[in-house]
């Protein structure tokens, strides 16, 4: 495990230099919220209904910009070949950078959650439970991207096609993911979306590093 | 309490929230400013001793 | 003028000129403030219109010309960068950066805190206050560029093509109320309008603001000044240790 | 120990590139593969290396920890140095070092491994400021940073200097010696000790 | 001119090569717009009601996934110390790349509100004024985008950097697209928005290449 | 023609590399760049074609068009080949020369080109499929598809077998005796006709 977490470490120590890391994604997700209203018009009702897909939408947002190169960067400069030397399985090798990825852009949004709370007049008592949501769902969204990332190693500007590659992997964490939050915002509290929720994230880490390491491999080549 | 003294209306809440944002915010920087200040001059000193000359700014380019 | 600004430009008389200017600019800042706030709360009446409310406007108003008296500084301080390779100029517009964000940060809170009672309504996505939003953006966007820069003398440089890409703004929001019509207070020449009951606290405060950002700005830069200067040592120890020639260190 | 491959045939882009090679590289040795351009030097390395698979054949260890694969034993240099620009000399080294042993790495190996490739003087600078060569020796360095018995190397002189060529050569001799055994592809005279060369002649191309 | 002509004709064939181009960008479009309802609920009311800032929003992403490489592969292949070489000025490089990126991102944009169209139940004879709309605002996304890009060439992972810096720029745009395309949706025809939005577009047209241009420059150092 | 560097001064990252240098490179001259790692060859290069602006002194060239900066009168062939993977060898080949020359290239002169550098077999690959050797091979065509009288070359040899070598050096002597001028670093002998030698000291380190 010192391998795993060895390559945590220098992911998150690369996702600070190289791109600001959480403080871009802090203000990133302030820029892509305040937005929102922008685009969809100044309705508050509309936008309080809606405040649980913008939160998901930003989210998936942050993680396509930031998706694409988490493989790309290693198999370019050769990291990738010596990292598939190590003890560590693939699978691992996967997993952490899925795992990197998460503590760089859902955590941010977990802390900004509260803020976006108040922004969308929120119940004070509901803070806690909108931050366990966010920090539930969205380790589905690194752990299934990973697999988009490691099929699109190749395609140099991927990011388009990566997108096509895993938006429609992402529909059911967003379906449950927007009624969690909803939940959590209407009366009837954390319910069976919370659940489901945290089965598909969990779901997604065992699955996500398999398949993204299988699709690694025959990049390998 | 402030308030009461003061009265300041119906919307008194908004007023003192305004400024007690800005009274924080600045006051913020300014230690900030102090406590960054003095890490740098520590610094500063710390390298002296270990024999670095002082020498002006490493300029832009 | 010319050997105050040669003077300047050199970071070490910079360093002894500032710090004998710092306690002052401090304060007469501090000074100015306190009467000011005396004069919003205790000599200056009730708006006939905006009630009591209109006191936001002594900070909020002060607030909203900082925001973008400093992105104008930091323009101009990139301009000196890009073309005159002014070696002072980049220190200012990092050490200028945060603070900018900050009061574009407070104009946006105080505005809103006083819309709510005003308009009924926290936010309206109007020219004015749009526009101020995306200078708060653009703020946000200078530092995490220049965070981002491994090599510094690039990072300086790139910022400063943002910043001056990003000053087309600041016209937007200056005329955008004469341009569109808004909920928002239009550009007033308000030494016609305003009472002079509230024009002299608000000019109070608002020079006084002015004074407290300038000296925030020396202390900041000063602090980046001592920032470069750790580097460069650093750089000259490890350099004694390894044979690296110490001339190589920048001066 | 020994490594062994037998009757490889290996494809690339669907052409044959190596049509039944057969040859083994004992403890204690270094195999220099030469041929022109375009022979298949990589494509037979990264074969050794597990990455590719051969349409026909195997290559294995004899003797080696036969739980492992030989990817799992050996060091890789390939074209790229897996250098990352925006980590230090010493935190780049620190990393693979870890990473590869699996063990918390001490400050003093990794600083000698640096000091064999004569990068002790760059330690604290981004890797972003090496020039090519020095970039080239940090990649190189990773060979001490974590023991392993084989060595597979593609143009490891690549941009290298003649001091720091020495210094490689001195690197894979002392491997050699105390029991390891390298291939090594080339199209420069090294001056290693035991060594044998294989020439790999290009299927297609005169040039 | 030649060698203008020639950079379009290579970064469009490398767009086509490399991440589907066109048709990823059509495919791309149409996930987006049928995850709108998704993340914003199945009111229909409500998406027709906002259909043009989903048409712009779709566009912003699509530019922010697809921008954040387009100097930066040349730059690490050194193709762009080559380009830097050409006669060309490098003010006309950068114009060329962004052409090359609208190309590929404003024009399937533009062929598609047709369908977006038909979607939001528009009336037929106001296509023709859409596609316009579309076709006139989307070069400001491609230029400006390309000053972002160039300033982030050097932050290997910058796609969170890169929207952080350009979607600042970006709001004018989108706040007078999104109202040419209401205005042509409803009564009140092409007005005002539709004039702001082709004198955003050729500004950037012009300043996009050479704020780009210096900041390349600066990145060959 | 004759291209003159006077007293340059070039810092990197804060570091000055190059103190006080001066040359001077005649018509049909060739100056071979050589020094340890990290001596500032590349650094130097890169100065010439006007890449890094120098602290102080100038690089300016005497008799050249000057309606032109230096590097639009140059080839610059770096450590990396402006290679794209996803064209074909002739479609890269075809781009730089319609882009450097500026008028619409002839198929006939980019087979010339890639045939001298024995990548006329290879021509409709892709240049993914290339090996390091040819992917660098491509990199040096660009040098013969459009005429320029400066050459800037940055261990070109890097990869290539010994006969591309030659080809690269019969290439250079091609040019030198029509009256062009190259400056090319590299740690390796090659047989140039009307060479001289610029050994680089490093100012920082031994190894
Ligand atoms: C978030 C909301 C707001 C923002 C971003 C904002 C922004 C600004 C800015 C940038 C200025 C300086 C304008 C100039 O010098 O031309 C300003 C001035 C002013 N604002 Fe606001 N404002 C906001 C809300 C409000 C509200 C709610 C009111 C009161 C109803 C208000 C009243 C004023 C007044 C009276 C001035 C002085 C105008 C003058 O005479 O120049 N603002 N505001
Ligand atoms: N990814 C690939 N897809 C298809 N063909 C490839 C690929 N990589 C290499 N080839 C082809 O396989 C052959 C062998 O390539 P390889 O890289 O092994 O050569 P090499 O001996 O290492 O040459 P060099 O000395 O230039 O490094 C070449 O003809 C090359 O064109
Ligand atoms: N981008 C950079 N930023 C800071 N320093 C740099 C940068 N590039 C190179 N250097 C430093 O400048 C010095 C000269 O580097 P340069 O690349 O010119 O060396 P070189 O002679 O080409 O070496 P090599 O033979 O390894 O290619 C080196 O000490 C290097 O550490
Ligand atoms: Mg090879
Ligand atoms: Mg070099």
């Amino acid at each position: 495990m010192t391998s795993f977490w060895a390559l945590v470490r220098r992911d998150l120590r690369l996702a600070i230099r190289e791109g600001g890391a959480i403080g871009t994604a802090l203000g990133f997700f302030l820029v892509v919220v305040s937005l929102m209203p922008l685009g969809l018009g100044p309705d508050l009702n509309l936008l309080a209904r809606i405040a649980a897909g913008i939160l998901w939408i930003a989210l998936l947002l942050a993680a396509l910009l930031s998706l694409n190169r988490i493989f790309e960067t290693d198999y370019e400069d050769g990291t990738l070949d010596v990292l598939a030397t190590g003890r560590l399985p693939l699978e691992l090798v996967a997993a952490a950078k899925a795992l990197a990825h998460w503590i760089t852009t859902g955590i941010p949004l977990a802390l900004l959650a509260p803020v976006l709370g108040i922004l969308l007049n929120l119940d004070l008592r509901s803070y806690p439970i909108l931050v366990a949501t966010t920090l539930a769902g969205t380790p589905a969204v690194s752990f299934l991207g990973a697999i988009g990332a490691a099929l699109t190693v190749k395609a140099r500007r991927g990011g388009l096609l990566l997108a096509l590659v895993v938006l429609p992997l992402y529909i059911p964490t967003l379906i449950f993911g927007i009624s969690a939050v909803g939940a959590v915002m209407g009366p009837a509290g954390m319910g069976a979306a919370f659940l489901i929720l945290t089965a598909i994230s969990l779901a997604a880490v065992v699955l996500g590093p398999i398949a993204a390491a299988a699709a690694l491999r025959i990049q390998l080549q | 309490m402030q308030a009461k003294l003061m009265d300041l209306g119906p919307h008194a809440a908004f007023i003192w929230i305004s400024y007690a944002a800005v009274t924080f915010v600045v006051a913020g920087l300014v230690a900030w400013l102090i406590f960054d200040g003095k890490k740098q001059a520590a610094a500063i000193d710390a390298l002296e001793k270990r024999g670095a000359r002082r020498r002006s700014m490493s300029a832009v380019e | 003028m010319q050997t105050l600004t040669q003077q300047l430009a050199n970071p070490t008389r910079f360093m002894g000129l500032s710090a004998r200017v710092l306690p002052w600019a401090s304060g007469i800042a501090a000074g100015l403030i306190a009467v000011g706030i005396y004069l919003a709360f205790f000599d200056s009446p009730a708006d006939y219109q905006q009630g009591e409310t209109v006191r936001i406007m002594y900070i909020h108003v002060p607030c909203a010309w900082l925001s973008m008296m400093i992105y104008g500084l930091i323009a101009m301080s990139s301009f000196g960068l890009l073309v005159f390779r002014h070696p002072l100029a980049d220190v200012s517009a990092k050490a200028a950066a945060p603070l900018g964000a900050a009061f574009t940060f407070l104009a946006l809170l105080t505005g809103s805190l006083w819309g709510k009672p005003m308009w009924g309504t926290y936010w309206v996505w109007d020219a004015r206050l749009t526009s101020v939003l995306i200078l708060f953006f653009l703020y946000l966007g200078l530092i995490a560029l220049r965070a981002a820069l491994e090599d510094e003398s690039a990072g300086a440089k790139l910022t400063a093509i943002l910043a001056l890409v990003g000053v087309t703004i600041l016209p937007i929001i200056k005329f955008s109320v004469n341009w569109w019509n808004t909920l928002h207070q239009p550009s007033t020449d308000f030494t016609a309008t305003v009472d002079p009951s509230m024009r002299w606290p608000l000019l109070v405060m608002a020079l006084g603001f002015t004074v407290l950002f300038f000296a925030m700005h020396l202390k900041a830069m000063r602090n980046e000044i001592m920032r470069r200067r750790v580097k460069a040592m650093r750089a000259q120890v490890v350099a004694g240790r390894d044979r690296l020639a110490a001339s190589g260190v920048a001066s | 120990m020994q490594l062994i491959a037998e009757d490889l045939i290996i494809e690339r882009g669907g052409r044959i590139v190596i049509d039944g090679l057969s040859f083994a590289v004992s403890e204690g040795e270094a195999l220099v593969l030469s041929g022109a351009n375009g022979a298949g030097k990589t494509t037979l390395l990264r074969t050794v290396a597990g990455y590719i698979r051969p349409s026909s054949g195997s290559v294995h260890l004899d003797g080696g920890d036969s739980e492992l694969t030989i990817s799992e034993q050996a060091h890789v240099v390939g074209h790229a140095n897996a250098v990352k620009s925006s980590l230090t000399v010493f935190e780049n080294a620190a990393f693979w070092s870890e990473y590869l042993s699996g063990s918390v790495a001490d400050a003093e190996s990794i600083e000698r491994a640096l000091r064999h490739f004569g990068l002790d003087d760059l330690a604290e600078f981004p890797a972003a400021y090496l020039s090519a060569g020095q970039r080239r020796r940090l990649g190189l360095a990773r060979l001490l940073l974590a023991v392993r018995p084989v060595w597979l190397l593609d143009e490891p002189t690549v941009s290298l200097d003649i001091a720091s060529s020495d210094r490689l050569v001195a690197a894979v001799n002392d491997h050699t010696r105390a029991g390891g055994l390298a291939i090594i592809a080339t199209h420069l005279p090294l001056a290693l000790e035991r060594v044998r060369t294989l020439t790999i002649i290009s299927r297609r191309m005169a040039a």
